[in-house]
């Protein structure tokens, strides 16, 4: 039965180690900012949550005691995850996207990062 | 109903905190749901008002199924995108933008859709119209954009209108 | 069990905080409120010294944690003296600053000053190296605060200076404390003063650069060349009142040489015998050359101010660095006649500054000009230290200390040219903003005699509190010149006790109840 | 065997969390960096837990914890400049 | 009346003229007058005793551990001098009543007359050389403000300024010398001192001793080279000058010259220096006078060379020639005071003191006539008035005296001293009062009224009648002054008389007398001669000396602190690394011996990304966002290396504090510029990246060794460890350090967090209320600005986060005792939470819903925290002593319950209070108006759809 | 081990210092920021480095711990420096708002250019 349970253990490690690793290489390897943003928000984040599970296996198989918090990291990854995407993305379509590239954005006036209509500032 | 509304303004964050707390304090106790319980009270109390409006989601069921269905998703996608990220020659990948209509109007089931939405497969959620009518959205490999508009609105968002609204 | 010890620092601790609250949009409550805690804190003060004057040695224990493990604070005479130099000197500051409406000038100058009191009487107080480190932070926080009271973009821009440097100078601190520690493996003064003298002899290399490195640190506060460049910039362009409290920031570290210096690193230890004077000696007369030329190179008379403290600290160090009581009973004298002269004339020079612009020509005609001349050939006479005031016997009872010194005639030398220097620049400034009539302009009253009525109409009108202080200050430099035996016998008193650790060490380490 | 497989995931961390150095030092404009930055916080998060397993010991959980609370914080406060300059307006 | 009181009175008497003036000018001068006469009086009580060669003595101790106490004594030459001082300033007071106009503030004038005349009487009745010391830098210091006492006038200000320049070189000098002299003595009393000239004359230091006294000697008696203050100090008005010329201030250095005699004199030394210093003088002054064209100026060469004279003669160091110089000291005193007033007379009365322009005042101004007559005639030594007198004995005592190996030298040059002296006098007389008279004076000149002539006229009658009734008037006085200048030897034998015989002394002074008139007679080719000649002038010497002081001084000043902080902090790291090294390597290093760690690939990568992003912070600091980005990966790695070496609570607070850090540092950054440009040289550079290596390698190298050491004693920290969980109640050995056995130190350091955030708070007020709000109401933004100020998820993400950010900060609050956490972490993540509110919604909004000002917050934490420190005093224990117990509430577990956790909500609100209170007050510089919104998002389909909010209503 | 942590602080001392010594506030600031890195590990690793040995006490296990002072040290010596960086932020900004620029050295006026 021990047996069993390090396999599962390791394997959600090797899992998530390679999903991590890349994430990461993706971030280095793909061509464009925009492509970019794809590898980390999801690699990354299915990386650490492979590491999660196997660490809250690891104390519950092994160590023999419930540990369930690496629940909330988790949690707090998947919270954060899109939205720091979003705003990388904000960024980069603020910075070097101008509104002809882009897709019309149905019956609104434009997106919001290039819309300039509400900013008060001189 | 205003005097429960003022004591419990948001009743799902009171249970999610309670939850939140067991998981921090990793024991399951009495004294620990005790005052897991108080914290899930008095912190939305205390928070009222950065939260104005009240949130409300029905049917649980529906809401297990859309978290499973975007986990399963989430897996997916990863396998896809790592197989993309490793396996295809960058000059053979096919970026697009994708605009999606929203029938949501809720910004939490928005937040939630475009959150999903960058979860999976090879979608990034990046920008939102200026009225808030629209998503845009960056796909890593879209040869066809119109399909990943379809799927979107098609998987995610009517499961999310049927929760929030 | 008497808390009295602690007082000097929970007064002002409470105070400020209790202001910020409660009272933090009512100036004239502030004032009181400071007012009234400054007097309070005077009178700690002087039951401290009081009870130190005895000689014996009391030690607070926090947290009821003995020694080493928790922090102690140590009341004896030398640490009493500094608080009851601190009550003195604040009181002053604070009528004067009350007086000027400089507190008006900018926000929560009273939480800041009461900080400021707390964070020196904590200095002087502690019997715990890191303790010291935090109270040196407290003290400079606030001092950071004051200095850039009431803004301003040249002060602002002396402040960013200052605060950088003593910036480093906490690193250095920390650097300091991390190799002492790493070495003894603890903080306590007294402790470590055991702990030090029972080094092998052979592991001496790392103990030595953490004496060294300590010794550098105060050297920062104290002004010692080369490290004494924040002091002109900011001195000179902070707020008048503040620069005059700043003379006891100078003497912290003075004094924390004096403490760790004949505390851990005695002159009689042989692993840092020969580090802590050589050095320090050198650097002292330079500091005194640097900071007396100072005074006739500047047109500036904040800055001629800010040069004059720097030359007596100079004067104050080169006592210090001799290590012998005589030496450190003419230093414990020296520094309550330095403080209270650099206030002096820093508000002096603020008054100057308020009436008629820095420059040391004149270009308007000064309000109550022969009072302010006065005061001003009164701190110059201090800081020059011409007789009759403390400021002549100080540098008498320096001079004696040197005899027989192998550097007596350096010492000798320095001193007394650079004395003449100091002279000399003070007469040329006095001289110009005082007596020079402003180019083009005609008195219409040639006589500017404090006695004339006009002057007793202009007195209505201004506040009479800036005067009380100054003249406050003036008397406590005289009550220094007519009392300056029992003032030298309290100081070599003090010396004595200074260089006589053991009793110290007990005391903290409770050894008596062993 | 659970050791050697948490070293090979330590060692695919590591050799990620360089790539994600290697992009913050060389890329094209300050998103990416930041985006590296955001991912490398990820990775250490990662890394922690791993060490937390390694040495069975919970104690730096929360480390892991704050640094994916904080870490999404100060990624944001980064966009936020880049978008608004002004980051609480 | 006691000495001590005599010495005393007039400075008492100093502090009523300011006082009375209010009641009149009559009334502060009789106050000042009063005062000298009853220090005179009190004087006088006691000349028969000291007539009777008994020396009176005063002690009070005041300094007795330096050696410095009040001791006065009275003997022959202290009675002489103060009773000259004291005549003659009564005298003066008297003249100066008149003399003085209504402009002239008189208080001042007489309080600082009686200061300088307190500080002289102290001087020559000092007991102590500390004392006499102290008296004589008053001089220096009173005279400075006599001279100085018409401040309108540019050579006033001068003439005091270099006054009190020489002369306090001269004190400072002598300041030194006395302290050796008393030294070799052992003791610093003059009764002491005078009862040693063996072992100071055989001491090594004695010449040392003797230089640096007779410099302040010299300089005070305005002896060649020091003499040329003494003219500039003409400026003062005329009863100064007359008071601190004739028989005060000048007189100091002849006095303590006379004073030391006993044990100085008789050297070789003191002789060729002294005597010859003195002859020097006497001729240079007198040939300066006689060209002389001011009538101050004359009478002041006049003095330098008289002054020169009685230097000589002590000089000599016979005891005849000292009993001379105690008699001219005499006479020099009456004539010139006589003669300072009557030129004062003239000046107040003519409008003018240049000789040029007087002359045939004779019959204009016949009692200024004759006194200026008889007084100059006494000067020049003509029989039968006091001036001759000692003239003839000093001529007596030059012819044979050897000087320089020759009989001759010394006699001829006296002699040609004499010459200009006898020629300057009589063209005083001549050219003021002779000759026609003229009607182009720019006042009309008469004789004043008695209250100015009065003065002088009695000192005149004194040049009479000590020449014709010398013996009787002076004698007994010279005969006590001169045994108190001699010591304990016997009085030689002299007689003052007019008559002598047929000596060399007559001849030299006859010829000298002749000789003179044939100057006067010749003086206008001579003047032609005198100024043709290139001389320097002294004055502008010194002047030009002190200007190049002042311009080096300057230049020195401003170069060493030119505001630089880049060499300020480079000095700093340089010096330090070098003391450092110093103290190192002159120390002993033992061979180590500790075991070294192991390194892991783990920690080899943290290394690695540690050190380059570092670097890279450097290397990229010039984009200022790129380099807080990599400054991120930095302190992130600091964070990891904390955790690595088992410090989870450094690693949380480092974390924590690294992400306020840097959301402040870009707070700032939106005001300030984007890039940093290149303002240093390649060479500036490379000196910086080799300080910055120094700095560097000495950090490390001090690291390694530290590591490396195996330091023989332990830690105090195990007892920290073993008494934790016991005494402090807490599992989290940290924490329980930092709440309670170091809980002053986190007493301090919540409130340097504290003073921060107010600190801030008062400087964002002073700031945005000075010009800087208009401009930054105009700020034109440096960088486009995206729309969409608060984006919908980051507001939604925000409502989810925030609470839970909350429970995190409470939970890692509660466990901090025991676990990793506690407050001051606490702080800094609900602070954070917070952030993230201001951040979504906005300043405005957010603030809108704060409830709770941050000052309060700060300040009921600090209380929070001292309170519960006082908590203790009421168990009378100290400050901060905790208490903790476990509670047990039944169906509960037992839970702990300790003030420690209370001292640590005081940390947590002060950390939380500060940080937002920073916060704010840096977001409060990017307020505009009209950026309030009143919704937290800006984007909100469902408050644009009538249908959905509607029902949200 | 030794060798890696004293050459890691080494490095941020030497890019603190060089940093410090820029001619703007900014950086000024940034260079403290890494000083202050510096200064804390110095000063936590006095403590000696150890793994996994943190100073929490265990109930049940006779364990060895790492030396807990230091990092009550660094903890207050954190706290102290992140009130005073953000004291001098704003002391800069301060500064540069009221007089228009950046230069710390009081010397540089505004047009002396590149030769500062």
């Amino acid at each position: 039965m021990e047996q069993v349970y390090e396999i599962l253990i390791v394997f959600f490690l090797v899992v998530s180690g390679v999903f991590g690793l890349v994430g990461s290489f993706g971030l280095v390897k793909l061509p464009d900012p925009m492509s970019r943003l794809h590898a980390p928000t999801k690699a990354t984040t299915l990386g650490v949550g492979g590491v999660l599970l196997a660490s809250m296996l690891h104390s519950v198989l092994i160590e023999g005691r419930l540990s369930l918090h690496e629940l909330l990291i988790t949690l707090f990854l998947f919270l954060t995850a899109p939205i720091t995407a979003h705003f990388i993305a904000k960024a980069h379509i603020h910075r070097h996207v101008k509104s002809e590239e882009l897709p019309k954005p149905g019956g609104d006036h434009d997106w919001a990062s290039l819309d300039q209509s509400d900013n008060t500032a001189p | 109903m205003t005097l429960l509304r003022k004591l419990f303004p948001h009743p799902v964050l009171s249970v999610l905190l309670t939850v939140v707390w067991l998981l921090l304090v990793n024991r399951f106790s009495i004294n620990s749901l005790l005052f897991g319980a108080l914290m899930g009270v008095i912190i939305p109390f205390i928070i009222r008002p950065y939260w104005p409006n009240m949130l409300r989601m029905r049917h649980p069921l529906k809401i297990a199924e859309f978290c499973l269905v975007v986990l399963w998703d989430i897996v997916v996608a990863n396998v896809v995108v790592a197989k993309l990220i490793v396996f295809r020659r960058n000059k053979d990948l096919k970026p697009a933008w994708v605009t999606v209509p929203l029938d949501l109007r809720s910004p939490e089931a928005i937040t939630v859709l475009a959150g999903t939405i960058t979860l999976t497969p090879g979608t990034v959620s990046s920008d939102m119209s200026s009225e808030g009518h629209a998503i845009l959205v960056h796909c890593l490999n879209a040869p066809d954009p119109d399909a990943v508009r379809d799927e979107i609105k098609s998987r995610y968002e009517r499961r999310l209108k049927e929760i929030f609204e | 069990m008497s808390h009295l010890i602690i007082l000097p620092i929970v007064l002002p601790a409470i105070l400020a905080p209790f202001m910020l609250m409660v009272v933090r949009h009512h100036l004239d409550l502030q004032r009181i409120f400071s007012v009234a805690g400054t007097m309070a804190f005077l009178g700690i003060a002087i039951a401290l010294t009081a009870q130190a004057s005895t000689g014996d040695i009391h030690v607070y224990e926090l947290g009821n944690w003995s020694a080493p493990f928790g922090i102690v604070l140590v009341l004896d005479r030398l640490s009493g003296l500094m608080v009851l130099l601190t009550a003195i000197l604040a009181l002053a500051v604070l009528l004067y600053s009350i007086g000027t409406d400089w507190d008006k000038r900018g926000h929560h100058f009273h939480p800041l000053f009461q900080f400021q009191l707390m964070g020196v009487a904590g200095a002087f107080l502690t019997g715990d190296a890191f303790n010291l480190f935090v109270f040196f932070e407290v003290l400079l926080i606030a001092s950071y605060g004051l200095m850039i009271h009431g803004g301003g973009a040249k002060r602002l821009r002396a402040g960013l200076q200052y605060v950088v440097y003593n910036l480093l100078g906490s690193t250095l601190f920390l650097f300091a404390l991390g190799t002492i520690y790493a070495v003894t493996g603890t903080l306590n003064m007294a402790d470590l003063a055991e702990r030090v003298a029972a080094l092998p002899a052979d592991d001496t290399a790392l103990i030595r650069v953490g004496a060294i490195l300590l010794l550098l640190v105060f050297s920062i506060k104290a002004a010692v060349l080369p490290l004494h460049f924040w002091l002109p910039g900011s001195y000179a362009n902070a707020p008048g009142p503040v620069a005059a409290l700043f003379a006891i920031m100078t003497k912290v570290g003075a004094y924390s040489i004096l403490r760790m210096y004949t505390l851990v690193f005695g002159p009689d230890l042989a692993l840092s015998s020969s580090l802590v004077g050589e050095w320090l000696l050198p650097a002292a007369l330079l500091t005194l050359a640097v900071g007396m030329i100072g005074t006739l190179g500047t047109r500036d008379i904040s800055r001629l101010a800010a040069f004059s403290a720097i030359g007596s600290m100079g004067t104050l160090l080169v006592a210090i660095s001799m290590f012998t009581p005589l030496a450190t009973g003419a230093a414990i004298y020296y520094i309550v006649h330095s403080t209270l002269a650099t206030a002096l004339i820093f508000l002096i020079a603020d008054m100057v500054v308020e009436r008629q612009g820095p420059a040391i020509t004149p270009t308007v005609p000064m309000a109550q000009s022969g009072l302010i001349s006065v005061l001003f050939f009164i701190a110059a006479i201090a800081m020059a230290g011409m007789p009759p005031l403390s400021g002549f016997l100080g540098k008498i009872m320096v001079l004696q200390a040197a005899a027989n010194t192998p550097q007596q005639t350096l010492i000798w030398s320095v001193i007394l040219v650079f004395s003449l220097v100091a002279m000399v620049g003070l007469a040329r400034a006095g001289t110009m903003v005082f007596w020079k009539t402003p180019d083009g302009y005609e008195p219409p009253e040639p006589s500017d005699d404090a006695d004339e009525p006009e002057d007793a109409v202009l007195s209505a009108r201004v506040s009479r509190l800036p005067f009380v202080a100054a003249f406050g200050l003036v008397a406590m430099l005289v009550a220094m010149t007519i009392f300056a035996g029992p003032a030298l016998t309290y100081a070599e008193a003090t010396a004595e006790q200074l260089f006589d650790s053991e009793p110290y060490r007990d005391a903290v380490l409770r050894k008596d109840a062993q | 065997m659970i050791d050697i497989a948490i070293h090979f995931t330590f060692g695919c961390f590591g050799a990620a969390l360089l790539m994600n150095l290697w992009k913050i030092l060389r890329a094209s404009g300050v998103g990416d960096r930041v985006l590296a930055l955001d991912t490398m916080v990820i990775n250490v998060i990662a890394m922690i837990v791993l060490y937390g397993m390694w040495f069975k010991s919970e104690i730096i959980f929360e480390s892991a914890l704050i640094i994916s609370m904080l870490g999404f914080v100060s990624t944001v406060a980064y966009t936020r400049f880049m978008l608004r300059g002004n980051i609480i307006e | 009346m006691s000495l001590v009181l005599i010495a005393l009175l007039p400075f008492l008497g100093a502090i009523l003229p300011p006082l009375l003036i209010r009641a009149g000018r009559n009334a502060a001068a009789w106050s000042a007058g009063g005062t000298t006469l009853l220090a005179l009086v009190g004087l006088l009580t006691h000349a028969p005793e000291v007539m009777r060669g008994e020396v009176l003595t005063a002690r009070i101790e005041w300094v007795p551990a330096l050696g410095l106490n009040m001791n006065f004594f009275l003997d022959g030459l202290g009675l002489l001098f103060a009773g000259l001082i004291l005549g003659i300033g009564l005298l003066i007071i008297l003249y100066a009543r008149f003399y003085l106009s209504r402009e002239d503030p008189m208080g001042q004038f007489y309080a600082y007359l009686l200061m300088f005349q307190g500080a002289m009487v102290g001087i020559v009745l000092s007991d102590n050389i500390l004392l006499l010391l102290v008296f004589w830098e008053l001089t220096s210091l009173s005279s400075f403000l006599l001279i100085g006492f018409w401040k309108h006038l540019p050579e006033g200000r001068q003439g005091a300024r270099m006054a009190l320049t020489v002369t306090g070189l001269g004190g400072l000098s002598m300041i030194a010398g006395l302290l050796i002299l008393g030294q070799i003595a052992g003791s610093y009393d003059l009764s002491v001192i005078l009862t040693q000239k063996d072992a100071i004359q055989a001491s090594p230091y004695y010449l040392v001793a003797l230089i640096l006294i007779l410099i302040g000697a010299f300089t005070k008696s305005a002896q060649f080279p020091f003499h040329f203050w003494l003219p500039h100090a003409m400026a003062a008005p005329t009863p100064v000058s007359a008071y601190l010329h004739s028989a005060t201030m000048v007189k100091a250095g002849l006095f303590l010259m006379a004073r030391l005699w006993p044990v100085l004199a008789g050297t070789p030394e003191w002789f060729y220096i002294v005597a010859t210093t003195g002859l020097v003088t006497m001729v240079v002054g007198a040939k300066i006078a006689l060209f002389k064209d001011d009538l101050k100026a004359l009478l002041a060469f006049s003095t330098v060379s008289h002054l020169g004279l009685i230097t000589m003669l002590l000089g000599f160091g016979t005891k005849i020639a000292a009993v001379t110089a105690v008699f001219h000291i005499i006479n020099h005193a009456t004539f010139k005071a006589a003669l300072f007033m009557s030129a004062g007379i003239v000046d107040h009365e003519t409008g003018t003191r240049d000789i040029k322009r007087l002359g045939g005042l004779r019959k204009l101004m016949p009692i200024t006539f004759a006194m200026v007559t008889l007084a100059s005639l006494s000067m020049a030594g003509i029989p039968p008035l006091n001036g001759f007198l000692s003239k003839e004995m000093m001529l007596e005592e030059a012819a044979h005296t050897v000087w320089w190996h020759s009989h001759y030298l010394l006699p001829a040059l006296v002699v040609l001293g004499a010459l200009f002296s006898a020629a300057y006098s009589f063209r005083l007389i001549a050219h003021t009062f002779l000759g026609p008279q003229r009607n182009d004076y720019p006042a009309h000149p008469h004789d004043p009224g008695p209250g100015l002539w009065l003065s002088p006229a009695i000192l005149v009658s004194l040049v009479v009648l000590i020449g014709l009734f010398s013996k009787a008037i002076a004698g007994p006085i010279v005969a006590v002054a001169s045994q108190a200048v001699i010591g304990d030897a016997e009085l030689p034998y002299y007689s003052l008389k007019i008559w002598h015989g047929f000596t060399p002394a007559l001849y030299m002074s006859a010829f000298a007398t002749v000789a003179g008139l044939f100057l006067l007679w010749q003086h206008k080719p001579l003047e032609r001669l005198w100024n043709a000649l290139p001389r320097p002038e002294a004055k502008t010497i010194f002047e030009a000396l002190i200007a190049m002081l002042v311009r080096a001084s300057e230049r020195l000043t401003n170069a060493l602190h030119d505001g630089s902080l880049t060499r300020y902090a480079g000095i700093f790291v340089v010096f330090v690394f070098g003391m450092a090294s110093y103290a190192y390597f002159t120390g002993n290093a033992p061979a180590h011996i500790k075991p070294l760690g192991d390194l892991g690939p783990l920690a080899v990568m943290g290394w690695v990304c540690l050190v380059v992003s570092a670097s890279c912070v450097v290397l990229y600091h010039r984009n200022r966002l790129l380099a807080l980005v990599i400054i991120g990966v930095t302190g992130l790695m600091v964070s990891l290396t904390f955790n690595y070496f088992s410090a989870p609570d450094l690693a949380l607070t480092q974390i924590s504090v690294e992400v306020v850090t840097i959301i402040l540092l870009l707070l700032a950054l939106n005001f300030m510029p984007k890039d940093t440009p290149i303002d240093s040289t390649k060479a500036q550079r490379v000196r910086d990246v080799v300080i910055s290596i120094i700095a560097g390698v000495g950090v490390g190298g001090l690291l390694y060794a530290v590591l490396l050491g195996d330091f023989s004693q332990p830690s105090i920290s195990e007892y920290h460890l073993a008494n934790s969980y016991k005494g402090g109640g807490g599992t989290n050995v940290v924490n329980v350090i930092l709440v309670d056995f170091r809980g002053f130190d986190t007493f301090g350091e919540i409130i340097v967090l504290g003073i921060a955030a107010v600190v801030i708070f008062a400087l964002t007020e002073s700031v945005l209320a000075s010009n800087v709000r208009a401009r930054l109401l105009n700020r034109e933004p440096d960088q486009p600005i995206a729309g969409d100020a608060h984006p919908m998820m980051m507001v939604v993400a925000t409502r989810v986060m925030m609470p839970i950010a909350l429970l995190v900060g409470v939970y890692i609050f509660l466990r901090g005792h025991n676990l990793p956490g506690g407050g001051f972490i606490a702080g800094l993540v609900v602070a954070t939470a917070f952030v993230m509110q201001y951040m979504a919604s906005g300043f405005a909004w957010a603030s809108a819903r704060q409830t709770f000002p941050y000052h309060g917050i700060i300040g009921g934490g600090v209380l929070i925290a001292a309170a519960t420190g006082m908590g203790a005093w009421f168990n009378d224990l100290p400050f901060l002593t905790s208490a903790f117990g476990y509670v047990y509430l039944p169906g509960l577990e037992k839970f702990e319950l300790a003030t420690a956790a209370l001292f640590d909500l005081g940390v947590f609100l002060a950390v939380f209070g500060a940080i937002m209170l920073a916060l704010e007050s840096f977001a409060r510089y990017a307020w505009q108006p009209g950026i309030e919104s009143e919704h937290p998002m800006d984007i909100n389909p469902e408050r644009d759809d009538p249908k959905v909010s509607e029902g949200e209503a | 081990m030794e060798a890696l942590v004293a050459s890691a602080v080494a490095v941020l001392t030497a890019c603190g210092v060089y940093l410090v010594l820029r001619r703007r506030t900014f950086p000024v600031i940034l260079g403290l920021s890494l000083l202050s890195y510096a200064v804390n590990v110095f000063l936590f690793a006095t403590g000696r480095l150890v793994q996994n040995m943190p100073p929490i006490l265990s109930k049940y296990a006779d364990a060895t711990y790492t030396d807990p002072l230091p990092q009550a040290l660094v903890l207050t010596a954190i706290v102290i420096s992140f009130g005073m960086t953000a004291l001098v932020v704003m002391i800069a900004l301060g500064a540069f708002l009221s007089s228009d620029t950046d230069r710390i050295n009081t010397t540089d006026t505004p047009e002396s250019g590149d030769n500062a």
